[in-house]
């Protein structure tokens, strides 16, 4: 399984990505399946006009290759690819892409979300939001750790 | 003996500092902790070992028991989210 | 909610269908997911040299319809495009895109594994493979079938 | 009265004919297999009318009781898949 981790203050190209794991995996993929998270321009009801992501280099390359072994682990995957941003966003931009290939869409799906998951709650970015209200500390929610949950035992 | 001592996002914000060479007594927890006393108010202090803060050794989870080394890179992590 | 359904013998481009939806979308989405079937060179063990798709004009697209407005009553989905290929492919050659837009990931995720197990069983489509073996028409098998039903109820 | 009757896929290789129209004494399903049987053979009509078929009736699946009509499109599907 080939594995692609990057983590950037620069923005992805989705169509390259896709493309290139595309002619990487050939006829041995039957699906492939891509989550893109974007900066929404609110939060409930409250205006965000900047999202900054933080991260510790080093460790957070490290905590996503574990997530990712651990997906490799559940699921017979082909091709991972995962890129995370850093530094500033507005609305409307891109904050993370995951990218999985595998020769069955159940596989696919499962692992796609999987990662996300892990990725709301074990990978070490911070968030921080400034909005209408005033600066916010973003943490992964409830809802977030519950679905985490939910891909155990 | 001397360590590094980081602190990320809004634990970086409320110490106003990104980085910290540290001296301490011993490798224990409690030595990090007595010289980070020195340092900040209690209340920070206080807020730096909260429930929610995990500590980093060399950019992997502290274990809560290792002794810390000489050289060592200790960094404060709240919590965190991805995606 | 924007819906594109198109059934073509045509190719289709992921790149510029994503970054058509994101513009669409702006800052309301949070997550946008992509899925792709791609013809995959064996079936078991068995070489696959052509997949022939087949549909019923007319008929196709109002079962995809169907499929896609069910989704959307389960989920608050701000726009949604199904790209079904027909005609002749060849391994590795791209058959179907189910591309989902939501506020938030797990609507997102959710729609788009949804409409791929509904266009599993329930869209109007024939397969036809040409195997080492011989020429295979092919069904949904039982385990699209199960995944269907998980949804009910 | 006459219907276009379509044979889709499978059905279609089965019967040799992509369509064909078809006189009907009435609106009624049997009058419909009757109408098939005097053109093809009990197998093939056997294989038109099993379990795994269904029919629609001008592009909608029909629900196995509204009467035909003269001028409607009636399609014979094998179990259908698609993505």
């Amino acid at each position: 399984m080939r594995i692609d981790i990057r983590v950037s203050t620069d923005d992805f190209d989705l169509g390259a990505e896709w493309q290139a794991q595309r002619l990487r995996v050939g006829g041995l993929a039957g699906a492939m399946v891509a989550f893109v998270g974007l900066v929404r321009d609110r939060h409930s009801n409250d205006p965000v006009q900047v999202l900054e992501l933080e991260h510790y280099p080093g460790m957070t390359e490290n905590s996503i290759e574990n997530i990712v072994q651990e997906a490799a682990a559940r699921w017979p995957l082909l091709d991972v690819v995962v890129l995370h941003r850093v530094g500033r966003m507005l609305a409307a931009d891109q904050i993370v892409l995951v990218q999985v290939a595998s020769a069955h869409r159940p596989a696919a799906f499962s692992a796609c979300e999987f990662l996300m998951d892990y990725l709301k709650t074990g990978a070490v970015f911070w968030k921080r939001e400034e909005r209408d209200s005033g600066v916010h500390w973003i943490e992964s929610t409830n809802d977030d750790r519950q679905r985490r949950e939910g891909w155990s035992g | 003996m001397q360590v590094r001592v980081l602190f990320l996002a809004r634990l970086r914000e409320l110490t106003g500092l990104r980085e910290l060479k540290l001296d301490m007594d011993d490798g224990s927890s409690s030595a990090l902790r007595r010289a980070l006393e020195h340092r900040f108010s209690p209340e920070l202090v206080a807020a730096l070992f909260s429930e929610n803060t995990r500590l980093a050794c060399n950019q992997s989870l502290w274990d809560g028991h290792k002794p810390f080394a000489a050289g060592d890179e200790i960094a404060f992590l709240p919590p965190v989210t991805g995606g």
